[in-house]
Parts: C-alpha cells; structure tokens; sequence
C-alpha cells in the first residue's frame, strides 16, 4: 500500500478523486444556482419562479437538462462545422479547470500550486476564445457582433482586473491562493484585503461580473438588441455547455473574490464560536453571498451600452487602480505598512 | 534532471525548429500579411524557448528575465506591426502580401 | 627662411581668390572677370618671387613648410619644391593668366563660374607640384578633377556630358589606385606619408613591381600614354579653349611630374626591370598616335593627338635613365606647355570667328589674318621640332640620351618626330595657306589687341627656350642630377 | 513542481470529456431533421445574407493594440508586487517610475481620443 | 545607497531625453494646437540639453547599473553625433511636414524615443539593454516611417520595414540566445571572459556569431541583408528617410562595437571573415545597382548600402584603429547622408517629392547655391577630395591595408570609381542639363536652408581639415579593445 502511494498510478488516482469530488458538487450548484437566480430575480420582481416541478421547482434544473439533452443541435449553412462545435467546449472546459487552483482551506485544492493566481487569470482568460469562435463559426450577423462585444467588453476589464490583483499581491507577497487567504488570517473581517483594498475589491468583482458576461454586462448576449448574441444559433447540448460555463464562472468568480478579498475560509470575527464551524462553511456562505449579489445586480441594473463599458473600464478603473498601487505602495514604505501587514 | 524529461538539447531543437518555421514563414509567405506577423512572433517564441531552457539547465536567471522583456517587447512590436498594417489596408484595401510591390527597382 | 610660407600663398591665393570671384557671382560679369585677373596675376607673382629666392646650386627641396595636418593619421602639410616643380609651377601661373585673359569675351555663360573654376584649379595644380606629403599630393591630385570637371561638362562643347564624364572616371580609376600603393607605402615606411621618406624606403622586388603598376595607371592615365589616352581627345574636342589649354599645358605634365616626383625614386629598381614596357609605349604614342592624327579633320583632335605623342617623347625621355635625357624630357614638358597651349589658343581664335573646328572648312587664312598666320607658323615649327624653338631643345636631348642606352629606341623616336612634322605641317597648310575657298573665311578678322598680347606671351616663352635654354637647365640640373643618383641606387633590402 | 500540474493535466481530459460527452449526447439523443429554413441564420426574419464575417470598425484594432501593451505592463506589476517586501525602496521608485512612464501614454491616448467609443 | 544605483549619474544624458520625451508628448498634447512649434522647440532644447550633459560626463568611464550600462568614451562621442543627427533632421523637418499636414507632435516624440534607442544601444553593457535600445529605436522607426499614413509608398515602406526589421530583430535574438547559452550570463564583459574557455571552433559559437552579424548587417544595412533599405528609404516620407540614413547608423555601429568588440572580440577571427563577405557584396550590390537607378532617394539608398561595405573594411580590420576609422566613416556617412537627404527634402514642396534625379536638372541655373551644395555632397560621397568623404575612405583604405587585406582595398577602390559614376551623374544633371519648365519654385525655408547650407559645407571644411574629427573619432575607439 505504501508503496502503491508512490506510484504515478496513486497520484492519477488521487486527482482523479479530488476532481471528481470537485466536479460533481460544481455542476450540482450550477444547476441549482439556476434555480435559484429565477427563484431570486422572480421574488424581486413580485413573482413565485418555477415551482411546478418536484417541491416548489426544486425538480426544474434536472427537467431543463433532460429537455436540452434531446432537443436538437443546430448547425447553421456556412458555418464552419468544427469550430462551431468546438466552440461551446473551448468555453466549457477553462470554466471547469480555473477550479484546479481553487483551495477550499488550508492547501486543500486539487493542486495547490505557487503560481495559483497567474493559473487561475491564465485560464480564466481562455474562456473568452469560446465566445469569439462561437461568434465567428456560426455565420450569423448577431452572433458574429456578440462575439465582437465580448472581444470589446474584454478588453475593456482585463487590465483593470489586472491591476486589482497586483494590489492583492503587494499585501499577500504569493501567488499561491491558499497563502492568500493565510495573509488574510489575524483578526477578523478588518484584517481581510477588502477594506484596505476596497478599490481593488470593487473593481475586481465588477470586473468579475464582466467576465462572465452577466447583466449589466451581458452586452454579448444582449437578448433584446442582438437576440442572444454569440450563442444565437446555439441549441441543446452546444447550448448548454455555453450555460454551464456561464454559471461555473459565476460560482468561480464568487469563490475567487472571497479568497481574494474576503478572507476565504476564515471566520469574520476570530472567536471560538464562529471558528468552531469549519472553514469551508464560511467559504461557502461568503460565495453565496456574493452569488446573491450578483442575481441582485441583474435584477437591479440597466444593461450597459458597450461604449460605456468602455468609458467605465478605461477611464474610471484604470486610473482608479493605478493611483491606489502607488497609495499602497507608498503606505507599504512607510511605517503604515505595520496596519497593513 | 531525472530521465525522462527533455533535454536540453531537445528544446534548443524544439526552438531551433520554430525559429526556422518563423524564418521560413516570412520568405515563403505569399499570401496574407497578418501570417508574417504570426511568423515573426514565431520567431521570438522559439528565442523564449532557447533563453528559457538555457536559464534553467545553467540554473540562472538571466534568460528568463531576458523572456520577460522579450514578450513585451514582443507585444509592443506586434502593436506597431498591427496598426501599420491597418493603414496600408485603408490606402491598398489589401494586404496580400503580392500586392505589396508599389515599391520596386 | 624668408619666404617661408611663400608656396602656401602660391597654392591658396588663387584658391581664396577663385572663391571670391565665385561670390562676386555671375550677374556682375565685368568685376569677376578683373578681379580673376587681379587674383591671377598676384599668383604669378608669387611665383616670380619664388624663382627668383630659388637656389640653383641645390637639389634639396626648398620653401619647406611642414605643418601637422591629420595627426591621427600622421599626414602632414608638408610642401618643398626643387628645380624639377619650380617651372611647373611658374607654367601654371602664366598660363592661367593668360587662359583668363584669353576667355575675357568668349565665355559669355556663368563668367564668374568659369573664372573660379580656373583660379581654384591652379591652387589645386600647383598644390600638386609642392605637395612633398603622399596624402596632401593625392588630395590636390584628385580635387584638381572636380573644377575640370565642370568646366568641361558645363562650357564644353555638344558631347561635352560624355566627353567629361569620361576624363573624371579615367582619371579617377588611374589614381585610386596610387592611393592604395600610397596607403601600402605608408605601412614600409614606418607610418609615415612623407615622399622623400618613401624615396629612402627599401622595398622588395614583387612589392615595387605591384606599386609601379599602381602608380603607372595613375600616372599614364594623366599624361595620356597609349593605350590609356582616348580620353583625352574626347575631352579636348569638348573643353571650352581654356579648358584644353590647362589640360594640355598642366594637367597632362603632371602625370609626368608624378613619374619622376614618385615612380622613379621610389620604386627605382621595378622603373629599371619595366623600362622596357615604358619605352614601348612611349614609342606606340609617338609613332602609332602620329599616325591617328594624321587622319583627323578636327583640329582640336589633331592637336589632341599631337600632344599624346609629344607626351611619349617625355616618357621615353625619363625611362632611358639618362640625365641628358631626362632634362630633355622636362625640357620638351616645358616646351609642349607653351606650344601645344598656343595652339589650342590660335584654334579658339578661329573657332571664336568660325564656330568651327573642321579644318576643311578653313584655307587660306593667312591672307585675312597675316598676324595670327605668321604667330601660328611659329608655334607650328616648335611643335614639330624645328632648331630655334622650344620644341627642338626637349626633342633633341631625349633622342640624344636614348640614343646611348638605345640606338634603335632613338631612330624608332626620331622617325616618329618626322610623322609629327608632317601633320602638323599638313594642318598648317590646310588651314592657313591657299586660296580663300569659304566665304566666311574671307570675312575674317585679324588678332585683336588681348588674343595678341596672350599669343605673342606664348611666342617670346617658345623662342627663348628655344634660343637660350641654359637657364632653364640651370634650374632643373641639380634636382635632375639626384634623381639619376637615386634611380640608379637599387632599394631592395640586402 | 511537477506533480502540482499533474492534477491539472488530469483535470484537462476530464474537462474535455465532460465537455465533449454532453455534446454527442445531445447529437445522438436529439432528433436531426434539417430543413433549409432552420439551418439558415438567424436574421430577424429576413432573408439571410451570404457572409455575415463583415469587416469591421478599425477602433477595434486601436483599443485591442491598446490593450495588447497594457496587459503586458501588468505582466511587470505581478512579480514586482510578489516581491514587494524584498526588494526595498530603490525596486519600488524603480516601477513607480515605470507606472509613471506607462501614466503618460495613458494621459496620451486619453486626450488622444484613443477611448472614445462612439 | 544600493550598489545598483553606483554611478547613476552616468545615465543622466539618457534620463534627461527620456523625460524631456515625455515632456515633448504631454506639452504637445495639451498646448500643441495653440503653440505649432512647440515640439520642435522642445526637442531642439532636449538635444542641447543633452548634448551639455554629456559634454560634462566625458572623460569619466565605468559601468552603472550591475553592468547594464557602460560609459566610456565611444557613448560620448556616438551620443553626440546622434544629438546632432537628429538637432539636423528637426530643422530640416518643418516645412516638408507642414505641406504634408503631417507637422505634429508625435513626429518629434518619436525622433527623441529613437534617439533615446540609440543612446542605450551605445551604452549597453548587457545584451539585455542593448536589445531594448534597439528594439526602442526599431520601434520608433517603423512608427516614423509609417507616420504618413495617407501615403500608399509610405505605409508599405513602413510595411517591410516592420516585417525585416523584425526578422532582423529575430536573428540577432537568436545569436544572443545562443551566446548566453554558451557563456551562462547577458553581460558582454562577462561573455568575453566566458568566451576564452570555448573553443573558435564551437559548433554553437559559430551559429551564434552567423546570427548576431546577420542581425547587425541588416540593421547597418550591409547586402546581401539590405533588401528593405532602398525601399524604405524610397517610401518613407523623406524627413524620416533623412533620419532613417543619419542616427541610427551611429546605433547600428554601436551594435558591432558593443557586441562584436566588447563582447566577442576574442572571435575576432570567426566574425572578421563574415564580414569580408559582407564587405564585398555591400560594395558590389551598393555601388552597381545604384547606377540604374531613377529615383535620387533609392539611388542614395543603394549607395548607403555602398557606404556601408566601406565602413565596414574598417571593421574587416579589427584593429583598434580599423574600429575608429569605421566609425569616423560612420559619422561622415552620416553628415553626407544628412546633407543629400536634407536637400532633397528642401527642394520639395507639396505634390513635387524632387525625387527623381531629373527633378534636379538644371539646378546649377535655377538655384546656384544649392547646386553648389549638391556638388559637395555628391563628391564627399564619391570620396574626391577636398571633401571629407575622401578622408572617410582614406581612413578605412589605411586600416585595411594595414591588416593585410591588399587585395579587398584594390575592389575597394575600383568601386569606389564605379560608385563615383552615379554621383556624378547627379552632378551632370544639375550642371550640364537644362532645367525642366515644371522643376520651378523653392519655397523659401530660410532656418533650413541655413542649416542646409551649414551642413554641406561642413563637408568641405572638414575635408580641408579633417584633423579634428578624426581625432574625436579616434578617441571614441580609444582602448575599445
């Protein structure tokens, strides 16, 4: 046995398990997550959301995935026929693999890597191709503008993001995740980078939101100005995948935005009774909630023209992120730095 | 390094290979502007490979902080690369590479 | 010494000069014409004051002026003359006096142009004869190209863009090479530029085979030796009359300057192993060239032609090693620079009235024009050699000298002299005598006062060397005598 | 080092088999009875027009060439601030006067016009 | 202080450039429209600022900044003729923009970021900061001649020499790769030190040295690696052309002394023989193909290349005098290159590029004085004396010779004689021919044509005495080896 767990072999399987026990919770919560946003976005607007199928709706989410399963998948004339389906693919698999450097505690991830940060945006990043070559395959004039949106609307965050991330390392002084959320340990909600990063932790998670092309940001979809944009010649399986990697993104961006700037799995206040619940509670309740607020923000906002995306990325969060490294980096050459660190 | 990982002569082959895929790119190219530029970045792909494999077989960093500015300088050329590109088009509205011979003698 | 800085005046006056009649510009005509004159005459004068502080009884170059020019490169501004320069120098000046006076009306384009043009070419010739360092020799050498250059492309005749072309390139090709031996040379004689060092140099056989070589391309381009001379009649026919009187008077002499200035005492041993080669051609010129002229209904051309074979005697002259006839051949330089410049000059007089140089359209000339006839049969005997004219002395002594080391070489020379007489006579004859058979020629008016006073300048300088010429030797005999002692000296290391 | 990619490349085939599984799926399980109209792309009832790959505006290429540069600066920023504490006030002067340098372009291709989008 | 930061004032000339560049754009977008000059004021400070600072570091040499930074005195001298390349190129410059409508800002930003290429270049110590000068210079070059961008010619010059230069980029790269993997370091004097214990005959070596002198030859210029020079020189908007031919030769020089002497002189044998090649064919391809030519842009382009086989028998040489003769050829190609384009670009005006050479016919008649220039200029270029080309060649004929290669010396000169027919040809046209009624009108420019005439005739007083130069030039190469 001790032998076995030396082997190649043992660590296949061992990753194997670890994905598997990351995958299944993961597109479980993708299907309820859902439910949930019609439960949620239903409740604000006054109405019940789907409650027919199993108790309440609960039921929903399995009888859209069995219904999708058998619909028929659509290839357009002109299209070029491998592209357009390895499209919904090229979406679906970074939004499942950005989760490999994910640490759900103390080093607990399916890889605890250094370089867990630079993976997670290298990855992350991957997820836009899917869009533009939906976009480009399907030879449709709404999906070809959807796809030049999401290209636009990338363009216009990524950097801003970028910048916001830099300020998580300056404080952090690693890339790797799970030391993130270790820098963050010491007192309670105060000590988490949010606060002396607030600028940072706005604009990542708005940047987040752009990244998963939700509302107000879903300028490539745009149901009511380019009928669904990219995935407009989409049906059953292609669709689906370009679905599910929208909400894997959402739950990844939620959880990325707690280790980041909410402490990941730590208790908001460090006193015996809320340690004595398991990180991974905590971690789960900070994404949930963040997962709330991201239905919110869609209920609540008008979608963003694409220009003003622009405007709002280039010109509010660039200088806005920029000016704050150099804030925080003078505070880090001063004696400051003890309150930061 | 333990048997059976590469070389560091497989990856100087490895880069001396796409260095010449770039080079052979830019000379046998004859249809599409956009494909040079593709080689050209090629070409300093396959330098990152050599300076990267030779930083760490002679255990030094120099050569991949030469990579690091090598990328943006990379980055930076394909942007000036581009935006050329983008005004010959509106004067020529092509950019075959044929139909670049306004220039000649 | 005194007049220590007497040769600078003499090669930057007319420089300095030629730049201020340049700014005088074309649309004031009149002034830049006196003041060329002006700036001529001073620089004749100047030369007047060097002959007369020149000591005859040395053959050590006098005047020095030795000044650091390019010390990185060790060139200096290095200038001396001996007896040999002396007259060259006194030749330039002269006759660049009197190319300007003689083109006082029939240059009419860009006069002040025309007249710098000349002036900077006479600082840059007599640069040439002072220069004792190889770089600032060279530097003269060339530059002198640039002012002939235009002064033949830009008043020369319907060809003149070929015919100037031609003359820049030939000269050019000749003298990069002399460059590059100059540059070797400098290497052998632990760095320096000097030409009296390079004459001290010991050099093996093979190298100063090589460098002879280089310098005889340079060299033979310029005077013009067969067959490197089809320039010249091209550039001749095309050059305004001035032009062809400095080419022939000046520049074609220093192609000989530079064979004895450079090639003898340098690289005497290779001069002795390829004097054979030399006195081939020398006789192919006066021969075989003689014979071309014969045929030639251009007047200009025929002189042209006349003066590669007067130029061969000059070389035959200093390849049979023999001071009698090397002074000869300096001699019959000096002579051809007045005679061959006067008839450029009486060819310009009746292409000034004529527009042609046909000689079948002249005959008869001498009954409208008796002076310039009698002028012009002068200088028609002292081209042929007649005792009593310059011409005779050079011819004479270089026959006489070759005839001791080679009998044949000297009856080859002197049967080719009497070619030379014929067409010249025949030219004579055509021209001047005879019935009047052109209207336009009968209509032809005499010399006035300026082509008179240039031409009968030429006439007492022919009958004196001609008459008296001791005084000439005087000057070049102990420069010549050293030469002969140093060519006779081999310098090729034990 | 190694064995922390190891997961990852595990996770790769796993991801494309979830991905791709789906997929087949779908094609073998859904019904395939294609007609010219359905097949044609979506145009809001007209007609479909032969290519829809048009060209498009060259402010694209300006903010994407825009972008290419910014995001290589970051590239700089991530290892100067993971290296923040160890390499003292001469690296930090160092990159603010890199950010200052990357200001002034930035100012540049504001007040150029570079992000306007309409 | 930290030890990196030892000697930073060596870097003040190329801090000042640097920050004033920056001044340039941001003055120039905030007050450019109001105040047109600004630009080129600024800039023309900026190369008088710099030029004092580095007047007041010579004589000081070291390394800065762990070896990135080398101040000796060839980055004195090199800074100061590039200075003055470009203080040229910015006086001659306005008119020919302002007929254009191309008289902006970036222009000048553009000429002080090449310079500031051009300053790290010649200071480098380390491949690193040698490869980002020229990259910076690159990049602003391709930018510069692409500026023009209604200009079909211009674009498409701008085009291939994007695409060249970055193959030329990629080779050098290559070589540099290569070199520190042989040597475990990027800084060039470590590199010779490493290079004593490889053998000459060192498979990678040698691939090394083939890569970095092909990416040198084309940056200089050098055939059979100068397919983008006439064509570049030809489309770009001739104000870059001037520059394009002037400074960042001065760079491209940097590169052989930086790399080849600093770094590789002990394979000294394995580099000289390449360029013998290169010499020959430069001179061949450069001197013969220039004579059928039209256009006096590409004429003078394939006489760069020309130029380029001379200086570099300088370089062929390899003696410390070889490597300052090369450089003094540098420098007055550059001055000449200055002089030729800068006439060209004033005897422009709008719609007449006066750059056919029948466009100069009859000059001597319309315009004495600048034909008279023009007659300077073409025979420094020819190397007749009494101008300073003739001393450029002088001086690399000597150095060759001294090596022992006779014999490339004798080719040397013989096309030297073939490269003369071209340049008198322009001469011939000037003078001899006579004006075309359509070759009329010089706008007056009256800053430029003093500069013009400044420049030309420096030609000629540098070739009556060429003392000076020549020992600065020789200076900057003291002790290089």
């Amino acid at each position: 046995m001790h032998d076995f767990q030396n082997t190649a072999w043992w660590a296949i399987l061992w990753s194997l398990i670890k994905i598997v026990i990351v995958v299944v919770p993961l597109l479980l919560g993708v299907a309820y997550l859902t439910l949930a946003e019609r439960k949620v976005i239903g409740y604000m607007q006054v109405r019940l959301g789907p409650n027919r199928v199993g108790f309440k709706g609960s039921l929903q989410p399995i009888a859209d995935a069995i219904k999708l399963m058998f619909k028929e998948v659509i290839i357009p004339t002109n299209a070029n026929r491998f592209l357009f389906l390895a499209a919904p693919v090229l979406a679906f698999v970074p939004a499942l693999l950005v989760w490999a450097a994910i640490p759900f505690g103390p080093g607990v991830a399916i890889s605890n890597m250094n370089g867990g940060l630079l993976y997670v945006l290298a990855i992350a990043g991957l997820g836009v191709y899917g869009i533009i070559v939906a976009g480009w395959a399907s030879n449709s004039k709404y999906a070809f503008l959807g796809a030049m949106r999401a290209a636009a609307q990338l363009v216009a965050y990524e950097i801003a993001m970028g910048f916001a991330l830099v300020g998580v390392l300056m404080l952090a002084q690693t890339l790797n995740l799970s030391k993130i959320v270790e820098a963050q340990a010491g007192g309670g909600f105060w000590s988490w980078y949010w606060l002396p990063l607030f600028p940072f932790f706005l604009v990542y998670f708005i940047s987040g939101i752009a990244e998963t092309n939700r509302a107000p940001f879903d300028v490539a979809e745009g149901e009511s100005e380019i009928v669904a944009g990219f995935h407009v010649e989409y049906s059953g399986m292609a669709f689906a995948l370009f679905f599910l990697a929208e909400y894997a993104n959402m739950i990844f961006v939620s959880l990325l935005t707690t280790v980041l700037f909410l402490g990941g799995w730590y208790a908001p206040i460090n006193t015996p009774m809320l340690t004595w619940i398991p990180g991974i509670v905590w971690l789960l309740l900070k994404t949930a909630f963040l997962l709330y607020v991201f239905l919110w923000i869609r209920a609540t906002f008008p979608r963003y023209r694409y220009d003003q995306i622009m405007r709002l990325g280039w010109k509010v969060f660039i200088p806005v992120t920029i000016a704050w490294i150099v804030i925080v980096g003078v505070a880090l050459e001063t004696p400051l730095r003890v309150i930061l660190r | 390094m333990s048997a059976g990982q590469p070389t560091l002569a497989a990856y100087l082959i490895l880069g001396a290979i796409l260095f010449s895929i770039g080079v052979v790119g830019i000379f046998l190219n004859r249809k599409n502007v956009i494909i040079l530029l593709m080689a050209i970045e090629l070409l300093l792909l396959a330098v990152n490979i050599n300076l990267v494999a030779f930083s760490r077989y002679l255990g030094n960093l120099d050569g991949q902080i030469f990579v690091f500015f090598i990328l943006t300088v990379a980055a930076a050329e394909a942007a000036i690369g581009l935006a050329i590109l983008v005004v010959y088009f509106r004067n020529r509205h092509s950019i075959n590479v044929d139909d670049i011979d306004e220039l000649r003698g | 010494m005194a007049h220590s800085s007497l040769l600078s005046y003499a090669i930057w006056v007319p420089i300095v000069g030629g730049l201020l009649v340049l700014a005088v510009g074309d649309r004031r005509a009149a002034a830049a014409r006196w003041l060329a004159l002006l700036v001529s005459l001073a620089a004749f004068a100047v030369t007047v004051l060097l002959f007369a502080g020149f000591d005859t009884h040395t053959a050590a170059m006098q005047f020095s002026e030795r000044v650091a020019w390019i010390p990185t490169l060790n060139i200096f501004y290095h200038l001396g003359i001996d007896g040999i320069s002396l007259w060259f120098i006194l030749l330039t000046s002269l006759l660049t006096v009197l190319v300007i006076i003689s083109s006082w009306r029939n240059v009419k384009e860009r006069v002040a142009q025309f007249m710098a043009a000349f002036l900077i070419m006479e600082g840059m010739m007599i640069g040439v004869f002072c220069a004792l360092d190889a770089i600032l020799f060279y530097v003269f050498w060339e530059a002198m190209l640039i002012p002939m250059f235009l002064i033949i492309g830009v008043w020369g005749g319907p060809k003149r863009v070929y015919a100037t072309i031609k003359f820049f390139l030939y000269t050019f090709l000749g003298s990069v090479l002399m460059l590059v031996a100059l540059l070797y040379l400098y290497f052998h004689s632990g760095d320096s530029f000097g030409l009296l060092v390079f004459q001290k140099t010991p050099l093996g056989m093979s190298a100063q085979v090589l460098i002879f070589l280089a310098f005889f391309f340079a060299f033979a381009v310029k005077i013009p030796m067969w067959p490197v001379h089809t320039w010249l009649p091209d550039a001749h026919v095309e050059a305004p009359t001035g032009g062809s009187v400095i080419l022939a008077a000046v520049m074609l002499k220093m192609g000989a300057y530079g064979f004895l200035r450079l090639s003898l005492p340098i690289v005497p041993d290779a001069s002795h192993k390829l004097a054979w080669l030399m006195i081939a051609l020398s006789l192919i010129a006066i021969i075989y060239v003689a014979l071309v002229a014969i045929v030639q209904d251009d007047m200009k051309k025929l002189i042209a032609y006349s003066s590669i074979a007067h130029m061969g005697i000059v070389t035959l002259g200093f390849f049979v090693f023999d001071s009698v006839a090397i002074e000869g051949g300096i001699i019959q330089m000096l002579s051809h620079g007045f005679v061959s410049a006067a008839m450029f000059l009486c060819v310009g007089v009746l292409y000034d009235r004529m527009h042609t140089r046909n000689i079948s359209a002249y005959g008869g000339v001498a009954n409208v024009m008796p002076i310039f006839a009698a002028l012009m049969m002068l200088f028609a005997m002292a081209n042929v050699g007649l005792p009593g004219t310059s011409g005779f002395v050079g011819e004479f002594m270089v026959v006489l000298g070759t005839y001791q080391v080679s009998p044949w070489a000297a009856i080859l020379a002197a049967t080719g002299l009497i070619t030379g007489a014929s067409y010249t006579l025949w030219l004579f004859k055509r021209v001047i005598f005879g019935a009047i058979t052109q209207t336009a020629v009968a209509g032809l008016k005499d010399l006035d006062g300026r082509e008179m006073f240039v031409l009968a300048t030429l006439a007492a300088f022919t009958l004196l060397l001609g008459l008296w010429p001791a005084p000439f030797l005087d000057i070049v005999h102990n420069s010549v005598q050293h030469l002969v002692t140093q060519v006779s000296l081999s310098k090729i290391p034990a | 080092m190694l064995n922390h990619y190891l997961p990852v490349l595990i996770f790769l085939l796993v991801a494309l088999v979830v991905g791709v599984v789906p997929l087949l799926m779908g094609a073998s399980l859904g019904p395939s009875k294609p007609d010219s109209e359905k097949l044609s792309p979506y145009e809001c009832g007209f007609e479909a027009f032969e290519d829809a790959r048009v060209k498009f505006d060259v402010r694209y290429y300006l903010v994407a060439i825009l972008f290419i540069l910014f995001d290589l600066e970051i590239a700089f920023l991530f290892p100067w601030a993971v290296v923040f504490d160890q390499i003292g006030m001469m690296g930090f002067l160092a990159m603010m006067i890199f950010l200052a340098i990357l200001v002034v372009g930035f100012i540049y291709e504001w007040k150029k016009g570079a992000l306007e989008w309409e | 202080m930290n030890s990196f930061l030892v000697h930073w004032t060596f870097a003040i000339p190329e801090i000042w450039v640097l920050t004033m560049a920056c001044i340039v754009l941001l003055a120039d977008l905030f007050w450019g429209d109001r105040l047109r000059d600004l630009a080129a004021v600024l800039t023309v400070l900026t190369l008088i600022g710099a030029a004092v600072l580095t007047i007041f570091e010579m004589g000081q040499s070291g390394t800065a900044f762990a070896g990135l930074f080398v101040l000796d005195p060839f980055t004195n001298v090199a800074e100061l003729f590039s200075y003055l390349a470009v203080l040229m190129v910015v006086l001659y410059s306005k008119r020919y923009l302002v007929d254009r409508g191309i008289y902006r800002g970036e222009v000048f930003v553009l000429l002080l970021f090449a310079l500031l290429g051009i300053m790290v270049m010649v200071s480098g110590g380390s491949l690193l900061s040698i490869y980002l000068g020229l990259e910076l210079l690159a990049l602003s070059q391709y930018a510069l001649v692409a500026f023009y961008r209604d200009s079909v010619v211009a674009t498409e010059a701008g085009l291939k020499y994007f695409v060249l230069g970055a193959l030329a980029s990629g080779l050098l790269l290559y070589g540099m790769s290569l070199l520190y993997g042989l040597t475990g370091t990027l800084d060039v004097r470590d590199i010779a030190d490493a290079l004593v214990n490889v053998t000459a005959s060192n498979l990678v070596l040698v691939f090394a040295i083939v890569f970095i002198v092909a990416g040198i030859a084309f940056k200089l210029g050098a055939a059979p690696f100068h397919m983008w020079l006439p064509d570049v020189y030809q489309g770009a908007p001739t104000v870059v052309t001037t520059f394009l031919a002037s400074a960042p030769k001065i760079g491209a020089f940097a590169l052989i002394i930086r790399l080849l002497v600093d770094g590789g002189y002990g394979m000294l044998e394995s580099w000289q023989q390449i360029f013998v090649a290169l010499t020959l064919v430069s001179l061949v391809v450069g001197n013969v193909i220039a004579i059928a030519q039209q256009n006096i842009k590409r004429m003078l382009a394939y006489s760069t290349v020309g130029h380029v086989g001379f200086l570099s028998l300088g370089i062929v040489a390899g003696t410390e005098t070889g490597l300052a003769s090369a450089f003094f050829y540098t420098v007055v190609y550059v001055l000449m290159s200055l002089a030729g384009f800068g006439m060209i670009l004033l005897l422009s005006r709008v719609g007449f590029e006066a750059e056919r050479i029948d466009d100069f016919k009859g000059l001597a008649q319309r315009k004495p004085w600048y034909a008279f220039l023009m007659l300077i200029i073409m025979f420094s270029m020819a190397g007749v004396p009494p101008t300073v080309g003739f001393y450029a060649k002088l001086a690399v004929f000597q150095a060759v010779i001294a090596a022992g290669y006779v014999w490339l010396a004798v080719i040397g000169v013989l096309l030297a004689v073939i490269g003369a027919f071209y340049y008198l040809r322009v001469v011939k046209v000037m003078y001899f021919d006579h004006a075309d009624a359509e070759a009329g009108v010089i706008v007056r420019d009256d800053l430029a044509s003093t500069a013009l005439s400044i420049n030309s005739l420096a030609l000629l007083v540098l070739g009556i005495l060429p003392g000076p130069l020549m020992a600065f030039c020789f200076y900057a190469m003291q002790g290089v080896i």
